[in-house]
């Protein structure tokens, strides 16, 4: 019996890990999947744009929360009345643009003539904590729920996934203006707004996790049926192991893209919910919150702009992470 | 590659045709797939022909170029991804370079295909009758009345039981010896002129392998086409094939006449495999002999011959192996070999070290 | 088993029973309706009773669906049998709780089929190898790694491939692998499914070879599961015949190749394709029709009556019992081939068991 | 709130009319005066109404054009600007006649006026009408005037529940066309309760109670052809109607088109398109067409800016710490920036005018004085706040909550901006949204919510009932009115004397001497600070291009839907 | 197959108790739970004038001094056998279903619904039809054109369609489209379908549009994945290998073969949407279940929140058992089990 040389590995039809053949032999030295994916991922050029935004979004944000002004001059809530036409009653800002100008680059609010740079920057950080984390929130029960279900079928299954059905059967918007409307103010010693703050994560995190449980759940119905889970029962692994050591690595690369394309939605969904008056109280700043605001001067459509372009631009960028993600991690995508 | 009065690509076909030319000729075939890594020179320098009524065997491990040779054939290659030169001549015309809506025109009708895996290779959401149908109206303008009389012929001709009744059970319905028999039914709807088989038996068992292979047989039989059949069963291409390539990195290492290829095979590749497989028809032996070592990367071939890494013979002409590119050629009465070794140190393995190991 | 010097093998032929089936059955409940009533059931294995002796290799061979792969999983326990009993080297393990069978996978452990999906792509070499030792708790001399390191060594890997990912290797090495994770406790018995048939033939033999080694080198007791017949030949001592969850027909190795006494078993050795081509006209074939009936509504009688050339209406009533018809060969059959020393009577072995 | 109804004594009502369009052409003159007939007035409401039947609705505009199909005792007069603010009688053929000191009034009814259906009005039906607006319970939303003053009999329940009960005592009705109404206490302005819509017969055979708005049984020009409630309905000429039995109505157009809940902005959109004839709230445009219509002289010329007898305010509720100290209450007074606040209202022409009392200027009685001046421009005095936060014993200033409706763009905006001022003071204000439905009876009109949540100051609002001191002041200024499970429009004045006074001015049967006392009170309250004054309310309408007889009704603040009619 | 119907219903019925006993305790038991009395909550529905007394009563008959299982109960029980209501003059008996009388204006639910039915209906249908027409044609065009610059832009285009939120597109579409250039209906205009055919399409046509918008860029994303891994699919190579045209293996094998999964999605997304747009009902004026939703949100009232969340419950419920069975239409192989 001889020892084979070192591997290269093209035979691998039916691998699903099959992307690496016909490496080079050198490349391949232990590398682990992630650093593979890695390597895919900053091949692809357009996730790599997508996550430089993104990052550069989270340093707003934490720059954000740590200071309270932008450009040492502009405060996200303070009134530029005089800025604001009160001569001809129309409350728009003076000047072009929306009030553009050195002092306010993108223009301020009308009526209380608030800067709005320093209003994005500043919603940033809340816009990004609400949609992250409860994309978190719907990962960790949607995770827990779908893989408890899919590992243990049978009632189980039954019930967590009709379960699943009477959360995907609530009208959430609906829901959301009831139990904010209900919900009492402070909390556990919180600020209002950060109680506020927390309410919108729960409730957006809670009432998604449906969606994910499905994905998870299914995974884990395929994943279940893989000799490997076998090969650990064989050992004598008891449960949990195998749904926490064996199950869950494999989920993590759908659960991953799931949930930076998630992340947008919860973006757009506080903005809705500001919309119907139930968002982060005021004067806080989000980009929701802003593009309701704009809503009640569709006229001007220069404030929502702004707004609405930041929320695209994350919108895009964690979609296009995503989808690269998505790439990089599943070797059929290519 | 240097021109050889001998080779393959050459003027002179590898076995006399009995009447004028081969109707499937390829010469020189390569298939390049540029990926991310590097380029995958799935197949290299190929050439082979095939007669009408004749079975060529192509064997090989896998990802030796076997699949990536027939989907050339029939330009299943996806647009774009594969770079493919050389000339495949089927009964004359070029499909290299030939415009797709062309080339298919001519699949279907003068070449078909089967694939390994009958249940994925057919359609879930249709009847295997309606597929059948759709094959055999691409190319000939019948109702659908008369197609479908003709799907239940070829179904029953193919050996299927009640074939009025089960030509409208879906593919997922079929047991998978009638899955691979409805896959041929459509393949030979349409009578095409080469049939090209691409692992048909691997996913069946050994009863339902033994009845696909006599089908196969006797249709060829019937149809008088030219049959390539491709399978790393050594088995299965002794009980069909006329003549057998053995294909290893994408090339051919050897080409033969079946009883050949089995009786005085020639190169070292072909040695091992015989020598791997325990055999029914023979002594039981007390150790298999097998190849060392994995296939090789088809991007970083090794230099020279593609197999030295794992030939046991390959310092036996100095490091010629490891520099030369051995050439595939006729080493006489139609046997092709691509090896370094000299006739007499191959006859003298064969008949000292190897045959007496099987 | 180049080493198995054939004193050696009947030495071990000798051993005591170390593994026993009898009456094995499994049915996979099939449910219907508004109260998940059980309308029927798969008979994946439907009384399998035969005896692996330690240190021999009894090897399953048969048709896809025959419930070879549930044998082997519920020899391992990794299923629950519908009935019968396992017994493992004396002690009963047919209806223990996972919790009290968790120590006795330390004596038996399973090779599975597809060495692709048996190992957890998310996990290193050395976490998949290590598995069993913390699973079971084993201490170790020199650390669980180095513990890894040495089967690694042993089943012909280099240590340095500790930290690497299952897809970085091929699959006769991930087989190896896969063989190695079952080695580190040391078993008794080791149930391997279809270890070869997902690999080309040259890795195959490689992957065969390194059983045979290991079988002499730590005395295991092998139950192979196959559909090859010719590696079956190579590596059993003996062998049992299944068609749809039953056993036809369970024989030494030579006995059964050379002397064939189930129709079924015949059949399967006609249809093997030979590498000869010199054999392809004169070989005497038997051509079976058909497919596998269903194993939920398995045919009456004899179970292979509907596609057996020797049927008549005694099979199609009577189900054959396994009988030993010659030594150590038994075999399921109203009229059985080779048997020309044993005659025996059809009607009056109908009622008595094996 | 209140209703969104308003009077004006002050200001003087012009009657010519005008064709070329200007801004405030109707204003106080009638614009584009016509009595063409025919045509549909195509209306749509923001919102609802709170409901049609004339027993429950509280609404201005809902009043406004409620005497289209309904007629009560007595009415505003259709006119334009100050004229509206007179009444006149409707369905009595006079105004009431008071006798024992103002505790009984007697009205006779008009011969002639005949329901939808035919049969003719009797007194009985006023009567029935009136008692029946009593049962709150299936009336939850109308005024509680009758209650509160007729005499009946000790738990008195309405027709429904306290059947067979003589209520003579209240209201007596010696024959078909005679009604009297007995009161517990002389009110001289009786006849602003016979305005009421209360006051419009309901014949006791077809009165399905709560049911009764789906088909509201005509006696004005007008019936209802189709009503969807909460969609929408149709008004159609009622045969029955009878001009001569009616000096008031024009009843110019064939019908009206109804339509709610329509998106507010595209109300807006549809006016000034032409597509809509009346956004019936009467409330003016929203911020999005704010700038539009004044930006453009052409689309400002067909705009009228009226004044409305509505208060914008913040209570300052001395129940919550530290605003038990007047001086605390009184430096927000000083600090709040109230150009700011006018802004947040929608500026000068939407928003309103500032205030710095409680009584609008229309309102007879009413007198102009500031107590806090808020410097030269209007922003507020730092100085002084600061000062009295020393006084107050919180020199750097404190933290406190204020609350707002969270429907309501405009009360947020004024908490936002009430934030920024009173933070130059070191007030640190935290904003709370509530739900507008619940906001008074659960948060900011719940006194003990308020007090333990520290609702220090909330953003509130008051119309007059109608334009007169007791219209304006009894709900907000009457410490009696506080209800501990919430409800009530006053949160924050709790001044003896302020009670005191307002029953002496309900019993004042003087006129001036009851005026100069409104005044009074005014300035009372504003002494203690509890009340900031935001805005005294304006509007921007916007006049759709094809209506005939556009005025400015001042009584109710809005277009007069009695008068309008289409080219 | 029936009893595997009859199965889903009854797990449908479960579904929907469960769903309207959560909706009743976020009105009830929660402000209970946070301190609320039968009073404060009564104190909602009487208006502005009303005395101790009135509130007292309003409570009573409300119910609401009842345990808050009693009142859930009563509120079942109307939707099997009706239930009574008095209006003060009378009483009036609600035939079952009857999800009750509106807290605020009397009016029975279960009609009130019926009414604004074909309006989310029409909205909800006529969107669902843009959005899979048009996602499905971009997302096969990308898929087939994989990292050209067609598919590039289509795939950015459509985020931006998502990334801008409802209530403000539609706005702004209706001030541009309606108002400046008057192609399509104001606001608020809508024919019943049998009324007007035409009419209502032209009516709905903004509506529609912005809606899709909203979902294509999903259904275009879906859509590309699913026709990316579908010509993938070795059954494709079988249809080429036969002859057929690229446009015929597009679009009846590989198509086929891909719109399953989305089917799955666009079930349920239907199922929500009848249940009412919200947001989109609210920009055009459109008087839908979410119109009526909202209504009664705001109002507190609680009786119309019941019903059309048990009404959308049962959109998504029924939308589900739709899809599953249109499945088993569809892909033989699921019609087997
Ligand atoms: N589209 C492609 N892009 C890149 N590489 C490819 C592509 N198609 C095939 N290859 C590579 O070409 C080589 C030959 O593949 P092929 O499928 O022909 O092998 P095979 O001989 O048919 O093997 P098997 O017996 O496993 O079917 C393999 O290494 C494969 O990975
Ligand atoms: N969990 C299960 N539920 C229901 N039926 C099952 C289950 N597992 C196996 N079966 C059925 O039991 C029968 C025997 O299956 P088994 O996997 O043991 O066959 P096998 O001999 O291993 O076949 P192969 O050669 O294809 O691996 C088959 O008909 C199979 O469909
Ligand atoms: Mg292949
Ligand atoms: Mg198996
Ligand atoms: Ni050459």
């Amino acid at each position: 019996m001889t020892a084979p040389p070192e591997v290269t590995g093209s035979a691998a039809d039916a691998d699903p890990e099959a992307a690496l053949q016909g490496m080079p032999k050198k490349a391949i030295q232990g590398r682990s999947l992630g650093q593979i994916a890695w390597l895919r991922l900053k091949r692809d050029k357009v996730a790599i744009a997508g996550a430089i935004v993104i990052a550069l979004l989270i340093l707003v944000a934490i720059a954000a929360l740590l200071l309270d002004r932008v450009f040492d001059v502009v405060h996200p809530n303070e009134f530029h009345q005089d800025l604001i036409d009160t001569q001809n009653g129309t409350l728009a800002p003076l000047g072009t643009f929306g009030g553009m100008s050195g002092a306010h680059p993108l223009g301020i609010e009308p009526v209380n003539g608030r800067d709005i740079l320093a209003r994005i920057f500043a919603g940033s950080w809340i816009s990004l904590l609400i949609a992250t984390l409860a994309t978190v929130l719907s990962v960790i029960i949607g995770t827990t729920m779908g893989i408890i279900a899919g590992f243990f079928g049978g009632w189980v299954d039954t019930l967590i996934s009709r379960l699943m059905d009477v959360f995907l059967a609530f009208p959430l918007l609906v829901f959301a203006m009831a139990l904010v409307g209900v919900l009492p103010d402070t909390a556990f010693g919180l600020s209002p707004e950060m109680v506020r703050i927390g309410l919108l994560i729960f409730i957006i995190g809670f009432f998604n996790w449906p969606y994910i449980g499905r994905i998870v759940r299914g995974q884990t119905l395929s994943l279940r049926e893989r000799e490997f889970v076998d090969a650990a029962r064989s050992l004598g692994a008891r449960g949990p192991y195998i749904l926490f050591r064996e199950l869950l690595p494999n989920l993590v690369a759908p659960i991953l893209v799931y949930a930076t394309l998630l992340i947008p939605t919860n973006i757009l969904f506080e903005s809705a919910l500001s919309f119907l008056g139930v968002g982060i109280n005021a004067p806080t700043a989000t980009w929701g919150g802003m593009l309701s605001d704009a809503s009640r001067f569709y006229t001007m459509p220069h404030f929502m702009l702004w707004p609405g372009l930041a929320i695209f631009v994350t919108v895009l960028a964690f979609n296009l992470f995503g989808d690269g993600l998505r790439d990089a991690l599943d070797p059929r995508a290519r | 590659m240097t021109q050889h009065e001998d080779s393959l690509g050459g003027a002179t076909p590898p076995r006399p045709a009995s009447s004028g030319a081969p109707f499937l000729q390829v010469r020189e075939l390569r298939v390049h797939f540029p990926t991310d890594d590097g380029v995958v020179k799935s197949v290299d320098d190929l050439s082979f022909s095939v007669d009408r009524g004749k079975t060529l065997g192509i064997v090989g491990e896998s990802g030796s170029g076997k699949s990536v040779t027939s989907l050339s054939i029939m330009g299943l290659h996806k647009a774009g991804t594969a770079r493919i030169s050389g000339e495949i001549l089927l009964d004359g015309q070029n499909l290299v370079g030939m415009a797709p809506d062309r080339v298919r025109q001519l699949r279907g009708k003068r070449m078909a295909m089967i694939f390994q895996d009958p249940l994925s290779a057919m359609h879930p959401f249709y009847t295997v009758g309606s597929q059948i149908v759709e094959a055999y109206r691409i190319h000939n303008k019948v109702t659908k009345a008369v197609a479908r009389k003709h799907a239940v012929d070829l179904l029953d001709r193919v050996g299927i039981p009640n074939p009025k009744s089960r030509v409208d059970d879906y593919p997922h319905q079929f047991s998978g010896g009638m899955r691979q028999r409805a896959m041929i039914a459509m393949a030979l709807s349409c009578d095409p002129e080469l049939l090209i088989a691409d692992e048909p038996t691997t996913a069946l068992d050994v009863t339902v392998q033994a009845q696909i292979l006599d089908l196969i047989r006797d249709l060829q039989a019937e149809f008088n086409s030219a049959v390539i059949i491709i399978t790393h069963d050594l088995g299965v291409v002794a009980e069909l094939a006329d003549d057998i390539m053995v294909m290893y990195a994408g090339r051919a290492v050897e080409y033969s006449s079946a009883p050949d290829i089995f009786n005085s095979p020639q190169h070292p590749y072909t040695w091992g495999l015989l020598g791997s497989m325990p055999r029914l028809d023979r002594e039981r032996t007390e150790r298999l002999q097998p190849i060392k070592g994995t296939p090789p990367s088809l991007i970083n071939v090794p230099e020279g011959c593609p197999f030295n890494p794992r030939c046991a013979y390959a310092g036996t002409n100095g490091d010629l192996s490891f520099t030369l590119r051995p050439e595939f050629r006729d080493v006489g009465g139609g046997h092709h070999i691509a090896c370094h070794l000299g006739a007499e140190d191959r006859l003298r393995i064969w008949e000292t070290e190897i045959r007496p190991k099987l | 088993m180049s080493t198995k010097t054939e004193t050696g093998a009947a030495n071990r032929r000798l051993g005591e029973d170390l593994l026993v089936a009898t009456d094995l059955q499994k049915h996979f409940p099939i449910r219907r309706g508004l109260l998940q009533r059980q309308v029927g059931a798969v008979q994946a294995v439907d009384g399998l009773t035969f005896t692996v002796k330690r240190g021999e290799t009894l090897s399953l061979v048969g048709e896809s669906g025959c419930g070879k792969t549930t044998t082997g999983r519920l020899l391992t326990r990794l299923i629950e049998p519908t009935g019968g009993t396992i017994t493992l080297d004396g002690r009963d393990i047919t209806h223990l709780s996972s919790g009290a069978m968790r120590p006795l996978r330390r004596d038996i452990q399973m090779i599975f089929q597809d060495p692709y999906g048996s190992l957890n792509p998310r996990h290193t070499v050395g976490a998949i190898i290590g598995a069993p030792f913390r699973l079971q708790k084993v201490k170790t001399e020199h650390g669980v790694k180095r513990a890894v390191q040495d089967l690694l060594e042993l089943v012909g890997l280099s240590p340095e491939h500790y930290n690497r990912y299952p897809h970085e290797f091929s699959g006769g090495q991930r087989q190896r692998i896969g063989i190695a994770r079952t080695l580190a406790l040391r078993p008794k018995v080791i149930v391997a499914d279809e270890p070869v048939s997902a690999l080309d033939v040259s890795i195959q033999a490689q992957v065969v070879n390194l059983m045979e080694d290991l079988q002499n080198e730590f005395d295991l007791t092998y139950v192979m599961i196959a559909h090859d017949l010719s590696v079956v030949r190579h590596v059993s001592d003996r062998v049992a015949v299944m068609y749809l969850g039953k056993i036809m027909e369970i024989a030494d190795r030579t006995s059964l190749y050379e002397r064939p006494m189930h129709p079924y078993t015949v059949a399967l050795l006609s249809a093997v394709p030979i590498p000869d081509t010199s054999r392809r006209d004169n070989r005497e074939r038997i051509r079976l029709t058909g497919d596998v009936p269903s194993p939920i509504n398995p045919p009456s009688g004899c179970r292979f009556h509907t596609r057996c050339w020797k049927a008549q209406d005694l099979c199609k009533t009577t189900e054959p019992p396994l009988v030993e018809l010659s030594a150590g060969h038994q075999a399921a059959c109203h009229f059985p081939e080779n048997t020309t020393k044993l005659t025996i009577d059809p009607t009056g072995a109908a009622g008595s068991a094996a | 709130g209140g209703g969104t109804s308003s009077s004006g004594g002050g200001t003087t009502g012009g009657s010519g009319g005008t064709n070329t369009p200007a801004f405030n052409a109707a204003l106080t003159n009638i614009f584009n005066p016509s009595d063409k007939k025919g045509g549909i007035v195509k209306i749509a409401n923001g919102g609802t109404w709170d409901s049609l039947d004339p027993g429950e609705t509280y609404y201005g505009y809902s009043w406004n054009f409620l005497r289209l199909y309904g007629r009560s005792l007595v009415m505003f007069k259709p006119a334009p600007g100050g004229g509206s603010n007179e009444l006149v009688p409707d369905l009595a053929e006079k105004l009431g006649e008071p006798s024992d000191g103002g505790k009984t009034w007697t009205y006779k009814l008009r011969k002639g006026v005949k329901y939808e259906d035919g049969t003719a009005v009797t007194s009985k039906d006023v009567k029935h009408a009136v008692l029946r607006s009593t049962d709150k319970e299936t009336f939850p939303n109308g005024p509680a005037y009758f209650e509160g003053y007729l005499n009946l009999p000790d738990g008195y329940k309405g027709p429904y529940k306290s059947k067979d009960v003589n209520t003579d005592s209240a209201i007596e009705t010696p024959d078909d066309s005679t009604i009297v109404f007995h009161l517990k206490a002389p009110f001289g302005g009786f006849d602003y309760f016979a305005q009421l819509p209360q006051t419009v017969p309901v014949p006791e055979a077809k009165d399905t109670g709560a049911k009764y708005r789906e088909h509201v049984i005509a006696t004005g020009p007008y019936k209802f052809d189709k009503n969807e409630i909460d969609k929408g309905f149709n008004l159609v000429r009622n045969d029955q109607w009878d001009q001569a039995t009616d000096p008031n109505r024009k009843a110019l157009p064939d019908g009206y088109q109804v339509s709610m809940n329509v998106n507010a902005d595209d109300i807006d959109n549809r006016l000034i398109s032409g597509d809509l004839d009346i956004d019936i709230a009467g409330t003016g445009v929203q911020p999005a067409s704010l700038s539009r219509v004044l930006g453009d002289p052409a689309l400002k010329a067909n705009a009228d800016n009226p004044t409305i007898a509505r208060l914008w305010y913040t209570s300052i509720n001395p129940t919550v710490a530290p605003f038990d100290n007047k001086a605390c209450r009184e430096a927000v007074e000083f600090a709040a920036d109230r150009t700011g606040y006018q802004t947040a209202y929608g500026g000068a022409f939407s928003g309103g005018d500032i205030a710095t009392t409680l009584l609008p200027p229309q309102i007879p009685g009413a007198q102009k004085f500031d107590l806090y001046p808020a410097g030269a421009d209007n922003k507020g005095d730092v100085e002084k706040a600061k000062a009295k936060l020393q006084e107050c014993g919180k020199p750097d200033g404190f933290e406190t909550n204020i609350s707002y409706r969270a429907e309501r763009p405009k009360e947020k905006a004024t908490a936002e901006s009430l934030q920024q001022s009173l933070g130059r003071v070191g007030i640190k204000l935290t904003l709370k949204a509530f739900p507008q439905g619940d906001y008074f009876s659960q948060f900011a009109g719940n006194p003990p919510y308020v007090k333990s949540n520290n609702l220090g100051l909330i953003v509130n609002g008051w119309g007059a009932d109608w334009n007169d001191g007791f219209g304006f002041l009894s709900q907000i200024v009457d410490s009696r009115v506080i209800r501990e499970t919430g409800g009530s429009s006053n949160t924050s004045v709790r001044i003896p004397d302020v009670d005191k006074l307002l029953d002496e001015a309900i019993g004042e049967t003087d006129k001036a001497k009851r005026e100069a006392q409104w005044g009074a009170i005014d300035k009372r309250v504003m002494e203690e600070a509890v009340i900031l004054p935001g805005v005294h309310a304006k509007s921007l309408l916007v006049r759709s291009k094809k209506l005939t007889n556009v005025f400015i009704s001042e009584a109710y603040g809005m277009y007069d839907y009695l008068s309008i009619g289409v080219a | 197959m029936i009893t595997y119907i009859i199965r889903r219903l009854f797990a449908a019925i479960v579904l929907l108790f469960v769903v309207s006993a959560v909706t009743f305790s976020i009105f009830f038991l929660m402000p209970k739970l946070l301190g609320a009395s039968p009073e404060t909550l009564a104190t909602r529905y009487v208006g502005r004038a009303a005395t101790a007394d009135t509130v007292r009563e309003t409570a009573e008959r409300l119910g609401f001094y009842d345990p808050i299982y009693v009142q859930y109960l009563d509120w079942a029980k109307g939707i099997f056998v009706g239930a009574d209501y008095s209006y003060g003059s009378g009483v009036e008996h609600c035939p079952a279903p009857c999800l009750g009388y509106s807290f605020r204006n009397n009016q029975p639910v279960f009609p009130d619904l019926i009414d604004r039915l074909p309006v989310t209906l029409s909205l909800a249908v006529g969107a669902a039809v843009l959005w899979l027409l048009g996602g499905v044609a971009v997302g096969t065009l990308s898929a087939l054109r994989k990292g050209t610059i067609f598919d590039r832009a289509a795939m950015g285009i459509s985020l931006a369609g998502v990334s801008l939120p409802i209530f403000f597109t539609g706005l702004l579409s209706l001030s541009i489209f309606s108002y400046n250039l008057g192609w399509t209906a104001v606001g608020g205009s809508y024919v019943p379908f049998l009324e007007n055919p035409g009419e209502w399409a032209y009516n709905l046509l903004l509506p529609w549009i912005t809606l899709a918008l909203l979902f294509s860029a999903q259904y275009a994303r879906l859509t590309r994945a699913g026709m990316l891994e579908t010509m993938n699919e070795d059954f494709i190579r079988t249809a080429r290998a036969k002859g057929l045209t690229e446009r015929k293996v597009v679009v009846r094998h590989g198509l086929r073969g891909a719109l399953t999964p989305i089917l799955t999605i666009f079930g349920l997304d239907v199922g929500l949407l009848l249940g009412g747009a919200i947001l989109t009902e609210s920009a055009f004026s459109l008087q839908g279940l979410g119109k009526y939703a909202i209504d009664g949100i705001t109002n507190y009232d609680l009786p119309k929140v019941m019903g059309v969340t048990i009404l959308a419950a049962f959109f998504v419920v029924v939308a589900n058992l739709v899809v599953d069975l249109l499945y088993a239409v569809v892909d033989p192989r699921v019609r087997a089990k």
